[in-house]
């Protein structure tokens, strides 16, 4: 017996490129209580699919054929009105750019409550609140976020604000587009557990898409592999992982990272060699020749080269080389909370270190969601203001920075935003969001070479150009807006890297390629990193030093190797235990359930009340110095 | 770069935007006291003049009661003394008298006409806004009843058609047609005021076609732009999840589309607010309504300085207050507005 | 509708190929043309809208040489004629040909509302994003100026530059102090909606790309408002023409010139509706409907603009 | 107070308008001091008060009121005014001589300092000193001799007469030009007419009958009909014609619009006027209609006499009346008002019109009269000397602007630059001197003989530019000046002595084309039958229909007259 028997559906785009066939005659089944994993290709289908059976495909899309029967009512036939009872009730969805998916103008409590209240559910003002605080526990929510509004929470923190709002009625399936890819290791297992508990207690049954594949193993009981918008395998996610049948999803299996041997760039790339979207490494700097790139093989050459190509931009005269690259000292945040809202958050805590940037590094930060690290990234970016300390590039203090010194500072200092559902302009397509760089950075003029460097951008993040430069932002499935912003970034080759997961949307075997990509750009163009993530193993392959942030402080530091292989600080140790690994049968984590050690670990910390231990500084690296 | 919203920078921020109000009002005061100087016209020899003119008279002697008056009023003192008098008494909320209406008390003016116009405009406006708002938010709702696609192009149309034209239409219809409405006045010819029921009918009857004429002719203007922004929220991912939640449709309307597109409507509804009180000239000369607008008209006819001065003191303060209120509260209204110190 | 379907169930697609060819024609004017020239298809509400106003203008401009521009005078006519062959628009009161007000009318009132509503939106955006931009002390100077005017009654204004004007009052210096009043509440309101939008996340993209502040403002945020400018101007435009209109009719708007407000400041004072001289008013009204129609059309079609999202149909 | 008031059934009472200037309110509703110079005693407060005598303009009969008789001195500088027995305040205390006399030696006094109360420089120039002879009888002494004098102040119409007040009162009064005389509690104002007010507020004022008037006490008449007269503010004349259509009101002030009267007239049939259904639809006012050149401007194209000629053959007065009153005025050279006693005068002249060609609309002469100027006609169809047109904005006295529009297309169609202009600003303008030509009325014009009128181009009354006056042609003649001397010394019925002399400086006047006479003046006032009968008619003349139209004229005496329709 299933629950959902989808035949034969399609969805298709009506645009002026022409029809995007996004789903292409997709079956399969599921039957009550088990969990599906959906993976593939980033842009193979899968979120449509999902928009599908929830009846949301907007004009000018439309589910051209096909049926998708829950419990025998067909979902793409219902009328608006019966979609509007069945959804949240029973079909419910987290949408994958959840980060972006809150109203602005509500509290967090009043939108994890509305559902309910128009499914039916009368709720007196406590019951609402209680409900609220209930289901964002469930989550690791701490009560004070119910009464905080969307942008005081962090990507983690909003993604899970939206998995509380989805397992509110207790649905007969759950459909979780990536709804873990800005959450810590820990926090995912955590809330994994809490919908796997959920599940299991309610019989419901889960699709979950997504493309960690660690994740899938510990988690799903079948898996289905989407590709240009087809079911391309589908089976028990044992038999899957143990021998896959098809080519596609044995990459997939086979790119991801392990702890266990650090990939060399040479290796992913080939590895991705064998995809169907092979990504070349990009030229050097978009408007430099080909022979400048060929022939360059220190940075020296590569500096050289992009101050002829870019002839005003960026001034030695503005900022000065001879200083370190980037300083922070005892650089902290707090945020206010508004008119009469009670003290702020401690986003971070004063941190110091020194990026000389002479020799270009991957400093990884990874650490608990909402531990600040957009937050360090917002600041290092000058787009918050440090309560206190100051940040400083090249020896001088950014909030000081002219006009002409910022421009430069930009040209420098690029970034990759956390959420890449907000990073585009909707009134643009999205040649806009590469155009403008270039253009004010006087990297490319004439459409030829504009062109050029686009497409450049695009094949580095396995992006077709001419699939992507002509939409809008909403007609690009996420991973592909993700990755374009990587492109982006890649393409303008700055002298640091802001990356903030710059690659959770994106399928393994890309990611490996990008992750490739972007050290390479590395290692030949001299461009330091920082790479945020909540992958562990990703940070574990590409990174030179590693700070792991818990509760706005970094409280374990050292090259990749040392930390994770052998984590010292607790909260180091408990989040290396919680990578979930590509093996069904490797356990995830130990027996304990997750929230009662993070709690043990809260306790500990709370006891020690607000007596912070210094840093745990296991081993240093050149070019890299942090204060304990 | 200031420092970024703290919780203790409250009330720094708010001592800050007081500051500014008091800035925007004694500035406001000043222009307001200049400019009617500026006319270069004595209102005191106009209104003799043309009270001696009435009477038959030559004109006789006329300098010498202009200056005896312009002594009562102080002008006669050099400009930056009346000037300075002018902002003292203003802060203490003493008006002083009307020329034109001598020696009528220039807040007694005022008091009496400001419940007709509050009543009439305030309610106007209040309900053109609902309405109107509420319109131009369903005409770009995509489940909205399909009448609204031709509906609000007919409520355009009257926006087009000045609301005066509107009302001398309605008077023409419901009064000399129809004979269901009074043609005008605050109430009818020979009612005695009192606090009944029988004279509240009255009024309400009587400010029908006004409100309805203002209520036609702006609901469309409320309705355009409110589309506007309704259209640019409603691509908005908040949108998409709040329809995967299973909202019903009026709360995704009301709530998260309208609630997002409303802020420049609200500032709208602020300044129209403060508006109320320079009136509706045209409509309340057309209804016979006894409000705000036409005594700030007759003031300005004559230049009379201190009714001008009184009718505007109120706008000032209406306006000042109101946007200085709604500059705080910006970010209860849309969070994301962060709560930054000036400069 | 039916013409999409069909090509989705008959056309095999092969999104790679066909896109191949497309490519490599981005950036350039066949492009770009296509571009428009679907919009248009896809918003017929533009071409309407656009049809509208291209007839009131060509109506207001090419009108004026068809006929003798002397027949908007007073006395060239007899007065009070219904329309007829004789007198297509009939006349009103003071014997001015109503075809007549029509034609030369619109055009005076719309160069004085489109005049005032483009400076006043212009003006308004300037100092509404600045304002709402910048913040700091730029938006106190602003909302300070803001403010302080908002205070000063239009009326006020038009009786103190009357009585400092040697000669009387033409539309073109109508039309510019309308305009230097227009420009205040759009600032205030479009500042509101700037406050907000500055904290999106595609103006850090912009910030990063090192776009100016300037360009922050014009580039990314403005199309953003796109409709709600287009509101504004009209909106703006019709302030600034029922202003004028209203100023008109109290009797200080420029009375040797017929405007629409002027004709409709006549047709109130002689009691056009009374006396059933409905004609006088209607005139100017539908000059009035045409072009407020005209530009809310056009106003919608430029939704899917500003949010593509809005796109209903396929092209 | 609103409490205490009674109930009075519709057709007892009296819906009136009163002077609103266009605007949705009565002005100074709380203010009955008519000395007060911005007070507005023709909001209703004008039925509070009664005059020594009325004036039947129309059939030149003086009506005694508080007084019965008045004689003249031989000498004429002295009037004896025998006052009426009986005549009370609203009190009870007496209308008697101390307090015609504590009026006049306010007025004296005033007029003499200050000079801020109405009136009290014109009584302070033409009076010396008041003699109280005994209770019923009052001396007043003149500064000159004045057959006219009565006219001036002792008899109220159109803008003449003054207005009495209770000495036992005002004594106490310390400043009786800000006083102002309202107050419910006191009961005041208190005056001796049959009405009172019981409530005043911009909406509206009530005046309710008091059935304890002396003149019913006294046997002088009866006590009105009307028990109660409301007066609402008249607004513009689209609301008034709305108002009477509705028969939410019994009469208007004046209408400046013909076609609205005669629209309303056809949509309410219970609706009458001065003529009926007849045109012109109303009763001749006293201010004939102008266009003035401004003789004080010294640079002015006008001071060519031959420019001035041009301009009257240009103006074509038939036309004007066929525009702007549908033929229902009638086109008139001169400067009077078509009353019977001066009708005598004018008939006796015609021939002076005839001489100057002072009726004649002609082109041929105007481009002859230019060219002898100097004027070339230019490519835009103007006259032009050195490169100037002449002309300019023609300011119109707002009543005006109808045939304002009209005059200007007549004068830009003959050639001359004229621009139309009716601001808030026109009346002040032209008052002060600062326009080139402007359109208005003879104000304080004859009205039973032709000196008053001519006084208005005596050199006393040209005032200079800047100076406020109402006589805007600013021109004088010194032989007008003694003709005018010599005609006031006459009384006004000696008609065959003051012939010669009108003749005379008629002949100047004409010859000089001081200013271009257009038309009458009248007062379209519809009045309502449903409730009140008895409205003056040409038929039954006994006051001019516009209850408040004039600053001290007839007043109360309408309401007086009328008669209720339903019993
Ligand atoms: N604008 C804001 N106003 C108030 N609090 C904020 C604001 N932005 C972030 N915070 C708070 O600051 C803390 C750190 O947020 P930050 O976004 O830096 O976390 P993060 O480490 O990036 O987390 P994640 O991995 O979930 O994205 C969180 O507790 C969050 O609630
Ligand atoms: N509105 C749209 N108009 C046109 N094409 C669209 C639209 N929405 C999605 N697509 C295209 O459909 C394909 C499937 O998108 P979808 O979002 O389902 O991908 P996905 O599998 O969820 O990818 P990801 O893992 O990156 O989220 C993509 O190629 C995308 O570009
Ligand atoms: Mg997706
Ligand atoms: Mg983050």
């Amino acid at each position: 017996m299933s629950r959902l028997i989808a035949t034969g559906m399609r969805v298709e785009f009506f645009t002026d490129e022409g029809i995007v066939r996004a789903v292409d005659g997709v079956d399969f089944s599921i039957a009550p209580g088990v969990r599906v994993g959906f993976v593939g290709e980033s842009g193979s289908g899968k979120t449509t699919t999902a928009l599908a059976l929830m009846g949301m495909i907007e004009p000018p899309g439309r589910v051209t054929a096909g049926s998708a029967l829950l419990d025998g009512t067909d979902l793409l036939k219902l009328s608006e009105d019966e979609h509007q009872r069945v959804r949240l009730k029973e079909v419910s969805y987290i949408p994958q750019g959840a980060m972006n998916s809150l109203n602005p103008v509500m509290r967090v409590a009043d939108q994890v409550v509305d559902g309910m209240t128009d499914h039916g559910l009368k709720l007196s003002r406590n019951d609402k609140r209680d409900r609220a605080m209930q289901l964002l526990d469930k989550v690791g929510l701490s009560p004070d976020v119910a009464r905080m509004y969307p942008h005081e929470l962090s990507g983690g923190m909003k993604q899970r604000a939206c998995i509380a709002i989805a397992i509110a009625l207790g649905p007969k399936l759950i459909i979780a587009d990536e709804p873990t890819s800005a959450l810590d290791v820990i926090t995912q297992r955590r809330v994994m557990e809490t919908l796997g508990e959920l599940q299991a207690e309610l019989g419901a049954s889960l699709i979950l898409i997504g493309h960690d594949m660690g994740l899938m193993a510990q988690f799903v009981d079948d898996i289905m592999v989407m590709r240009f918008g087809k079911i391309v395998e589908q089976g028990p996610s044992r038999t899957l992982f143990k021998n896959a049948a098809h080519a596609y999803t044995r990459t997939l299996i086979e790119s991801v990272p392990s702890l266990t041997s650090r990939v060399s760039a040479e290796t992913a790339g080939s590895a991705i060699g064998a995809t169907a979207t092979s990504a070349p490494l990009p030229d050097a700097t978009p408007g430099m020749n080909s022979a400048a790139a060929s022939s360059a093989s220190g940075h020296t050459a590569i500096a050289e080269s992009r101050l002829r190509s870019t002839t005003h931009t960026p001034k030695p005269a503005t900022l000065r080389i001879e200083q370190p690259l980037l300083e922070l000292h005892a650089v902290a945040k707090t945020y206010g909370r508004g008119l009469f809202r009670g003290p702020g958050t401690k986003a971070l805590l004063p941190l110091t270190f020194t990026l000389r940037g002479d020799r270009p590094l991957v400093v990884s930060i990874v650490g608990q969601s909402g531990s600040g690290k957009t937050t360090l990234g917002a600041l290092i970016l000058g787009f918050q203001d440090p309560t206190s300390g100051a940040v400083r590039y090249r020896g001088q203090d950014i909030a000081e920075f002219t006009g002409t010194q910022t421009k430069a500072y930009r040209r420098e200092v690029q970034a990759v935003f956390q959420d890449p559902y907000a990073a585009y302009n909707p009134f643009y397509k999205v040649d806009h969001a590469l155009v403008e760089p270039l253009g004010n950075f006087g990297l490319a003029s004439g459409r030829d070479q504009l062109y050029g460097a686009m497409q450049k951008a695009c094949t580095s993040v396995g992006l077709d150009p001419a699939q992507t430069i002509h939409r809008f932002a909403h007609q690009l499935s996420g991973g592909q807006r993700q990755r374009l912003m990587v492109g982006r970034a890649i393409m303008l080759a700055p002298r640091l890297l802001v990356a903030d997961e710059p690659v959770s949307m994106v399928d393994a075997s890309l990611r490996s390629t990008i992750l490739a990509n972007l050290k390479q750009m590395k290692d030949q163009q001299g461009v330091s990193i920082l790479y945020i993530t909540h992958d562990l193993a990703t940070a574990y392959q590409v990174s030179d030093y590693l700070l792991v942030l818990y509760k706005g402080r970094v409280v374990e530091a050292g090259e990749a190797e040392t930390v994770i292989k052998d984590p010292k600080h607790p909260y180091t140790q408990l989040l290396v235990d919680s990578i979930p690994w590509p093996d069904p049968d490797q356990a995830w984590g130990s027996q304990d359930t997750i929230s009662h050690e993070l709690a043990e670990l809260d306790r500990r910390e709370a006891a020690r009340a607000g007596r912070h231990d210094a840093t745990l500084i296991r081993s240093t690296i050149e070019g890299f110095a942090l204060a304990a | 770069m200031g420092c970024g919203g703290f919780g203790d920078g409250e009330p720094m921020r708010i001592l800050k935007r007081l500051g500014l109000l008091a800035l925007v009002i004694w500035l406001a005061a000043s222009l307001n006291f200049v400019l009617p100087r500026l006319t270069d016209r004595n209102p005191i020899e106009e209104v003799i003049a043309q009270a001696m003119g009435e009477s038959g008279g030559t004109m006789q002697g006329i300098d010498q009661i202009v200056a005896a008056y312009e002594a009562r009023f102080g002008m006669d003192q050099p400009l930056w003394k009346q000037y300075f008098y002018s902002i003292w008494d203003a802060l203490r909320f003493d008006l002083g008298i009307s020329i034109s209406f001598f020696p009528e008390k220039v807040s007694t003016l005022v008091l009496e006409a400001l419940p007709w116009s509050m009543a009439l405009l305030g309610t106007a406006t209040l309900f053109s806004f609902i309405i109107g708002t509420a319109l131009g938010a369903a005409t770009v709702w995509p489940t909205a009843p399909r009448f609204l696609t031709w509906f609000v192009p007919l409520v355009m149309v009257l926006a087009a058609i000045p609301f005066y034209l509107i009302g001398l239409l309605l008077i023409v219809i419901f009064s000399n047609w129809l004979n269901w409405l009074p043609s005008g006045g605050g109430y009818s010819p020979g009612t005695i005021p009192g606090y009944s029921w029988s004279f509240a009918w009255e009024i309400f009857l009587h400010s029908l076609m006004p409100a309805a004429s203002i209520l036609l002719a702006s609901i469309g203007l409320w309705a355009l732009s409110m589309r506007g922004m309704m259209v640019t929220v409603q691509g908005e991912d908040y949108m998409v999840l709040a329809k995967a939640k299973g909202l019903k449709s009026w709360r995704r309307f009301w709530r998260y589309a309208v609630r997002n597109a409303i802020t420049p409507q609200i500032t709208t509804l602020v300044l129209a607010f403060g508006n109320i009180v320079t009136g509706a000239v045209l409509v309340e000369r057309i209804f016979g309504y006894p409000g705000l607008g036409n005594l700030l008209y007759q003031a300005i006819l004559v230049v009379d300085f201190y009714l001008i001065f009184g009718c505007v003191y109120l706008l000032i303060l209406t306006i000042g207050i109101s946007l200085t209120i709604l500059d705080l509260i910006y970010p209860l209204i849309d969070p994301r507005i962060r709560a930054q110190t000036y400069g | 509708m039916p013409m999409a379907r069909m090509l989705g169930s008959q056309t095999p697609v092969t999104p790679a190929d066909e896109a191949v060819e497309q490519v490599s024609d981005w950036g350039t004017r066949r492009r770009r043309f296509r571009t428009v020239g679907l919009y248009f298809k896809r918003n017929p509400s533009l071409t309407v809208g656009l049809v509208l106003l291209v007839l009131l203008a060509l109506v207001a401009l090419a009108g004026q040489l068809v006929i003798d521009p002397r027949i908007v005078n007073p006395l060239s006519n007899p007065p009070k004629r219904p329309p007829s062959l004789d007198f297509l628009l009939g006349t009103d009161s003071q014997g001015r040909s109503m075809l007549g007000i029509l034609i030369v009318g619109t055009y005076l009132t719309c160069k004085v509302g489109v005049i005032a509503g483009l400076i006043g939106v212009f003006l308004g955006t300037i100092f509404g994003f600045l304002a709402g931009f910048y913040r700091g002390w730029i938006d106190s100077v602003i909302s300070t100026i803001t403010d302080v005017l908002l205070t000063v009654p239009p009326l006020l204004v038009l009786v103190v530059i009357a009585a400092n004007l040697e000669t009387k009052l033409n539309t073109n210096q109508m039309a510019i102090i309308v305009s230097l009043l227009a420009w205040r509440e759009p600032t205030r309101q479009i500042r509101s909606q700037v406050l907000i939008m500055r904290e999106m996340g595609y103006v850090q993209t912009a910030r990063l790309a090192g776009t100016s502040t300037l360009g922050i403002v014009f580039k990314e945020l403005m199309p953003n408002l796109l409709p709600y400018l287009m509101a504004s101007f009209v909106l703006a435009t019709a302030t600034a023409m029922l202003a004028s209109v209203g100023l008109e009719a109290l009797g200080l708007g420029p009375q040797n010139e017929p405007t629409l407000g002027m004709t409709i400041y006549w047709a109130m004072y002689e009691g056009a509706f009374l006396l059933g001289l409905w004609w006088w008013v209607l005139t100017p009204v539908i000059a009035l409907v045409i072009l407020f129609v005209g530009l809310y059309l056009v106003s919608a079609g430029l939704d899917e603009l500003a949010n593509p999202r809005t796109r209903r149909r396929g092209a | 107070s609103a409490q205490s008031i009674k109930d009075v059934p519709r057709e007892r009472t009296l819906v009136q308008m009163g002077w609103s200037q266009g605007a949705p309110t009565l002005k100074t509703p709380r203010n009955a001091n008519y000395y007060n110079l911005a007070g507005e005693y023709r909001n209703g407060h004008m039925h509070h008060f009664e005059p020594l005598f009325f004036f039947n303009n129309f059939t030149g009969e003086v009506i005694p009121w508080l007084a019965e008789s008045f004689e003249m001195s031989e000498d004429n500088t002295s009037v004896t005014v025998h006052l009426r027995d009986g005549a009370k305040w609203s009190d009870g205390e007496a209308f008697d001589a101390e307090d015609v006399a504590f009026t006049y030696n306010m007025l004296l006094e005033n007029g003499r300092g200050t000079g801020d109360m109405r009136k009290s420089v014109e009584v302070a120039t033409q009076v010396d000193s008041v003699e109280v002879i005994d209770p019923l009888t009052v001396k007043v002494n003149l500064a000159g001799p004045d057959p006219r004098y009565p006219f001036r102040q002792l008899i109220n119409y159109f803008g003449h007469g003054l207005v009495w007040v209770p000495e036992h009162i005002w004594k106490d009064v310390e400043d009786p030009a800000t006083f102002t005389w309202y107050d419910e509690e006191k009961g005041w104002p208190i005056g001796t007419g049959a009405w009172k007010a019981v409530s005043a507020a911009p909406e509206q004022i009530i005046l309710d009958r008091r059935d304890d008037w002396w003149g019913a006490e006294a046997g002088f008449r009866d006590l009105p009909a009307v028990e109660r007269i409301v007066s609402i503010p008249a607004s513009d004349n689209t609301r008034m014609a709305e108002l009477m259509i509705n028969n939410e009101a019994d009469a208007t002030m004046s209408m400046s619009s013909p076609a609205l009267v005669e629209r309303a007239l056809a949509q309410n049939e219970a609706l009458t006027t001065f003529t009926g259904n007849e045109p012109p639809l109303g009763n001749m006012d006293w201010w004939p209609h102008a266009l003035y050149f401004n003789h004080a401007i010294e640079d002015s194209p006008f001071q060519d006499k031959r420019v001035r000629e041009a301009v009257r053959f240009a103006i074509d007065r038939q036309q004007i009346i066929d525009f702007a009153w549908d033929g229902a005025n009638t086109p008139n050279p001169w400067p009077y008002p078509a009353y019977a006693p001066l009708v005598k005068y004018m008939e006796a002249s015609e021939d002076i019109v005839e001489k100057h060609r002072a009726a004649e609309h002609n082109l041929d002469e105007t481009a002859r009269l230019m060219e002898e100027a100097g004027y070339e006609m230019s490519d835009d169809g103007l006259w032009e000397k050195e490169g100037e047109c002449v002309g300019g904005p023609i300011e119109t006295h707002q009543n005006l602007a109808g045939i304002g529009q009209i005059i200007v297309q007549q004068l830009i169609n003959a050639g001359f630059c004229a621009e139309f202009s009716q601001t808030p600003e026109s009346f002040d303008k032209f008052r002060n001197g600062e326009s080139v030509w402007h359109i208005f009325g003879h104000n304080g014009g004859s009205v039973f003989d032709p000196v008053d009128t001519l006084r208005m181009y005596t050199t006393p009354n040209v005032m200079p530019i800047g100076t406020s006056t109402m006589f805007v042609a600013r021109w004088s003649h010194p032989e007008i000046d003694r003709l005018v001397a010599e005609m006031q010394t006459i009384p006004p019925e000696n008609f065959d002595e003051i012939l010669p002399l009108f003749r005379e400086a008629m002949d100047i006047w004409f010859g000089e084309v001081v200013e271009v006479p257009i038309e009458q003046a009248y007062h379209l006032v519809p009045m309502n039958t449903t409730y009140w009968t008895n409205w003056p008619s040409e038929d039954n003349p006994y006051t001019p229909p516009c209850i408040s139209c004039f600053i001290s004229g007839w007043g109360s005496y309408l309401p007086h007259n009328l008669v209720p329709a339903q019993s």
